[in-house]
């Protein structure tokens, strides 16, 4: 498989553009204002960013109204907004777009991807139940056919913007069945159902918290197709929190060094110390390390590698691991101040804490990946 | 050998004493500052004190006894925790008599709250480079700068300040010690809030503040000195104040005056428990989220009790080594850093039994919050009152003799040295 | 408990003592040349170290001979020997001596023990026989009773010093039982089986490998008794080893040192940069915290806690590990001469190595000490 | 886009014309000698040579197409690899007339062998420390010193050798480089043994060696700048090691030649695997064992694979960048350092899979004692080739362009720098 190790040079330029966008419109003082509302997003730079940008079409193809470019792009993007912690529901119109895409009929893709892709309609995917269960297979909620359609009863949490929403992407079981068989996913309308935002440890990414009584829902796909279609985009899913993470670790890495030349001790920059050389290097090697994971699996997922599964708990174990350490080390080099809420290093500690445990701890992603390695 | 001194008769006889004397003067329905100034009075209050300054003159250790005898038979100690012993200790060893018929008695009552002026934004490991300067105007000493990671100078009359005099000497010759009142027009305290959402510290903005003269402590340039015996006495405050806030249970009109007392000045340290990892919660957790039958859960407790105990029979080692008058070994430093080495673990094990509960917080989190409260304070652990680095620096300078670090800042005028220029 | 966190002015003698024998005639010149022999040990120094210092009788009431010391001392003497990477059949002496102590009667006791204490005897346990389950309830082999006593069958292996002992104490099942119910210890005269000398990684640790058929052998206290004895003999063997391991930290620690003081590279001693600096700080947190939890352990052997099935564990897992560390952190120190057969490092490297794994690694040690733990 | 170079006309020329002469010339019956010096006539067996001194004066990027060609042919190569390469560097770039027309072509036949002499017992991570003196006599250079850690030093004919020819200088500034014979009576060749058992190394002891005038390199006094010619190289011949060892399947005279000549060059290396952890080894072992089936070995197996494949992906990020032109980015140190690491992890790992029986070696050990050659092998994986602590220091300073370390031996004379006075 040629795998890539590069980026082109039309990449880079977009990541520079991605870049750009993200410094001009979301600095840590506009990140601050959102993070204290219950939205957690600005509209209009929403807008521009989805319009102007594309980026909440970027790996839709063109036939549903997106940009047509492939996973790689979409984790440049995340990339470049975990450098931002940026704010606003973009991941979970991502791990929506994903899901229709995986699972949906060619007349979903067509009907519900076009609003996704230009922005204008929120979505995200509800699948967790039991927080310290990432596996599709321990579902409870359940999906009840009759001859309205089906209805579904339960309850989510974790749900990232599900507060906001105007489509849900509901994981479900038919009544009676258990483990991988009998799960189909559902699109359901936001404003159907009783949802509450959660108090989030970081609170640049809202979660809701969702409940389903006989709620009116819409099989998306085949009925009892969840099964083979969650895996493949909960390893999406991985592989784009593993770009965001890498691009956090980043900022983190880039942050400390800042910092470690300018802040004088003992007459002399800290940087000069060889305890803070030391561990920036360490950090370095960490933050290259993790980057060439997120970058091979963000290959993988784009050329449907059979070693995809693997590879996907393998860039999440270690871009979230490594995107925790820079944030403490940081945080470590910073002293006192990196303490404190008005410096920065807070919102991205918290953003690493959070995404070490989203979608399955470094533990339960080495386990798999173990369990998943052919070689 | 057990840890414990054996018994002498000279403590039995102590004991006694103070027992006799609490029988006949013991009175919880006295308001507080009644009770302890009786007690201060009788010298028992602070029986290691000199005779002319409220004590007895006897050693620490007796008077350790002393204390101990009012906490078994009862009764409420002096208001001798927190930032303002201190104060006492510094005043008792380079204040003036002034300072100590003004400032002691008031303080070991509770009615003065102090507060202590070290580090700025721009020093913190290295404290001898603070900016904040004091200079004379002809009738006070008027005091520009700012200081930062102050405890409950929002309350605090009083503080202990050091700042810069001379300019034109080596940066450890030239800070002067004042004892500065905070209730004036030129201090400006404003509250710091923390990652953790709480706002424990304060930074303090002096423009043209103003200290008399014979509210400089010692002799000017004298003040790194002077403040040496303040950090010797901080380094025992926590211990000291998590024994202080246990005599509350009592009842009577000084007991609820106590409680009310403790209450304000524990409120900045609430926190704390958090900061450390909260060790004990670990297995009571894992066992009720059913993590406890992950063997991977299993091993990242064990790394957390394994270092947490050895770290608290390290430190019972130095206490009984120091009881027999054997070589400390080792000292504070390591303790400092095996705590912090704790904290983290405990953190790392408590997302792991939170799991995805770990993204939420508040009312929603584990624990109602607890849980959380930990994973964003334990940061603290590894850099208040000494980072790790600068622990390490110490033990291995001074408990492994190690070539200390080449210094080009202490050795020319302090006006020369590179500082930071803003913040 | 009134636990020990000091040692008496005695004990402090006493140790300094041991010391200075093992300087004068264990230095390593003195390993090297033993480690090379397949006995192992030089009769002449284990003569005076048995009979004018009693360290094999040191934990051996004196009414079987002993000097009736605790658990502490031998302790310290484990410790001053794993100081020495002292090359001698000591602590398979301590092993069956431990073992007749917790299981003989006590006829047994006074017929046994006094050639142990006098050193003119030499001893050691064999229960192991899958190399990776240090657990008693997996014995194979088997111990069948008719009218002239007992015949064991089956195998051993890593047996400390196996290959040279007089005596064996050996771990068997009856036929037809399993787990824990079953088990009984045996003596078996040395020259009464087929043996083998193993190489083994530290080659001052000599093990091996045993083989019983239809060896005769007798009963060492109650039959099936070794259920309950055994768990607290194995408790006891890893508190030694904890203890051994400390001293060999210790040393490595002087070591490291001592040479980051004398080692110039760029016009100044090693030990002045901070790299080296720090790194020897981290070494003595870790070596006075594992001294910590061994001196704890051997208290908690001699006061018979309650709590010493968890102790013994966590000593175990704390002093191997950081023994390895610390041999691993000094050979790094030294650089390429630490790397060489001349230097000594190597020495305390493999048996911390080989320490790590023997009696459980510390994954097991520490899984059990979980299990254990009371709080 | 993929990491290969796109393919240029010139390079399927070049790749035709080498393919032509092969046809032609090549024949496995040869001696290796015979083929090599025919070889080397054509100018095809080191294309990126100049056409003097047997090239062909291609780019580097061509000559590696020729060497591709010729390996994708089948045929044997010149003796391209191993120590004598980094000599052949150092001769072409600084060597005079003399040296070239002496050494070049007997090395590229491999009918001479090198070893480099720069280490010192006293001078490790600190090269320019060393001590090693060469004294002119008025007709000689005579050598006293002591050099380490020279690999192959018992065969072979010639060695590169850095001595101290000022020690009034400062210390980068005093030295010289030689070519030496090291087939003299004043040059004794001790092999040094290793922890894990193995001799890879030699102590070379000088005792009035003698090496005559024109056998300097460059001039006296400019030894470290042509040193770091030969140190630049030696970062790339672990990996031509590895390729070189490959050709060794043909048959015929010359390769059975070739397969000797592989066999002595390859010995001092054959732990080298071992040494990096033999990370190819853990899922097939932990399978065999049924280690897989404890998820706390699970964890430590797949540490090492994240570790290793991440290392092994950021070098062929490395080598797209550099094959792009662009700046490249993580380099060298970085890969080292990831190296370092992943040896260490995969040694715990094989412990936790070994057990017990990582208490034995040889025979009787796991895997008739590979297991325990690892165990005690990857120590030196974080030591040779500069240790970690040197590493950290150059990606700190180089990479991430943080402050150097102050110096305080390069500004003055050698004779007054402190230095190790015994090894």
């Amino acid at each position: 498989m040629p795998m890539q190790f590069s980026f082109t040079d039309e990449q880079e330029a977009f990541r520079l553009s991605v870049r750009r966008f993200m410094e001009d419109k979301s600095p840590t003082t506009e990140v601050r204002k959102l993070m204290a509302t219950p939205e957690g997003y600005d509209p209009a730079v929403w807008r521009q960013m989805s319009q102007e940008l594309g980026l909440t079409g970027i790996h839709i193809p063109e036939r549903y109204g997106g940009q047509g470019f492939g996973f790689i792009e979409l984790c440049m993007v995340m990339e470049e907004m975990g450098r931002a912690v940026f704010c606003a529901p973009y991941f979970s119109n991502v791990l929506a777009a994903t899901a229709i895409l995986e699972a949906g009929t060619e007349s979903q893709k067509q009907a519900l991807l076009p609003a996704l892709a230009d922005g204008s309609r929120l979505a995200t995917l509800a699948t967790t139940e039991a927080p310290a269960n990432w596996s599709a297979e321990t579902t409870e909620t359940t999906a009840e056919q009759n001859d309205s359609g089906f209805r579904l009863n339960g309850s989510k949490t974790l749900v990232v913007d599900g507060h906001t929403a105007d489509l849900l992407i509901v994981l479900a079981r038919s009544p009676g069945t258990s483990g991988a068989y009998g799960l189909s996913l559902f699109t359901v309308a936001g404003d159907s159902v009783s949802r509450r935002l959660l108090n989030s440890l970081d609170e640049t990414r809202k979660l809701a918290q969702i409940e389903f009584d006989n709620t009116p829902a819409e099989l998306l796909g085949e009925l009892h197709g969840a099964g083979i279609t969650m895996p493949r985009i909960l390893d999406q899913a991985a592989v784009a929190l593993a770009s965001e993470s890498v691009g956090g670790a980043q900022k983190m890495l880039d942050s400390a060094l800042e910092y470690a030349q300018m802040r004088m001790q003992f007459g002399r920059p800290i940087g000069s110390f060889q305890a803070i050389k030391h561990k920036c290097a360490d950090l370095l090697l960490e933050v290259e390390l993790a980057k060439s994971t997120a970058y091979y699996a963000a290959a993988a997922v784009a050329e449907n590698a059979q070693d995809l599964p693997a590879v996907a708990s393998l860039a999440k174990a270690c871009s979230c691991d490594t995107y925790m350490k820079a944030a403490q080390e940081c945080l470590q080099i910073h002293g006192g101040i990196g303490f404190t809420w008005e410096n920065d290093t807070h919102l991205y500690f918290k953003r690493a804490k959070s995404s070490q445990v989203f979608l399955g701890d470094p533990n339960y992603h080495r386990d798999q990946l173990v369990l998943r390695w052919e070689a | 050998m057990s840890e414990s001194t054996s018994t002498t008769a000279r403590e039995t006889q102590i004991r006694a004493e103070v027992r006799a004397w609490l029988e006949d003067n013991w009175d919880p329905n006295l308001s507080l500052h009644e009770w302890r100034n009786r007690l201060i009075d009788s010298g028992w209050g602070c029986a290691s004190w000199p005779e002319q300054w409220y004590g007895k003159g006897l050693s620490v250790g007796l008077g350790a006894v002393v204390d101990d005898e009012i906490r078994q038979f009862g009764a409420v100690s002096v208001a001798k925790a927190g930032v303002r012993m201190l104060a006492a200790a510094t005043i008792l060893e380079h204040g003036s008599d002034l300072h100590k018929e003004k400032f002691l008695r008031p303080l070991l009552t509770g009615e003065d709250t102090w507060c202590q002026l070290f580090s700025e934004p721009g020093s913190g490991s290295d404290l001898a480079g603070l900016t904040t300067r004091a200079d004379f105007d002809g009738e006070h000493w008027v005091i520009n700068g700012q200081k930062v990671w102050t405890t409950s100078a929002h309350h605090a009359q009083y503080g202990m300040l050091l700042a810069r005099t001379n300019w034109d000497v080596p940066k450890h010759q030239g800070m002067t010690y004042f004892l500065i009142e905070m209730e004036q027009p030129g201090v400006e305290v404003r509250p710091l809030k923390q990652m953790n959402g709480h706002a424990s510290f304060n930074e303090i903005f002096f423009t043209d503040a103003k200290i008399a003269p014979e509210f400089m402590v010692s002799t000017e340039g004298n003040g790194w000195k002077v403040a040496m015996t303040t950090l010797a006495h901080e380094r025992r405050l926590a211990d000291g104040i998590r024994s202080w806030a246990r005599g509350e249970k009592g009842s009577g009109r000084v007991f609820d005056e106590l409680r009310a007392e403790i209450a304000t000045v524990m409120e900045p340290y609430k926190w704390y428990p958090q900061r450390a990892g909260r060790v004990d919660l670990l297995l009571e957790r894992a066992k009720a989220t059913g993590r406890i039958n992950d063997p991977v859960v299993r091993q990242a407790i064990a790394e957390v009790l394994i270092k947490a105990k050895a770290a608290e029979w390290t430190g019972r080692r130095v206490k009984a080594a120091h009881a027999l008058g054997r070589p400390p070994g080792p000292e504070g430093s390591l303790g400092k850093l095996a705590g912090s080495q704790v904290a983290r673990l405990a953190a790392h094990a408590h997302t792991l039994i939170a799991g995805g509960e770990a993204m939420l917080a508040g009312d929603d989190g584990a624990m109602n919050g607890l849980i959380s409260e930990i994973l964003v304070s334990v940061p603290a652990e590894s850099i208040a009152g000494g980072t790790d680095e600068i622990q390490r620096n110490i033990i291995s300078e001074r408990s492994l003799g190690m070539p200390k670090e080449a210094r080009t800042d202490i050795d020319r005028p302090f006006r020369d040295v590179p500082r930071n220029t803003v913040s």
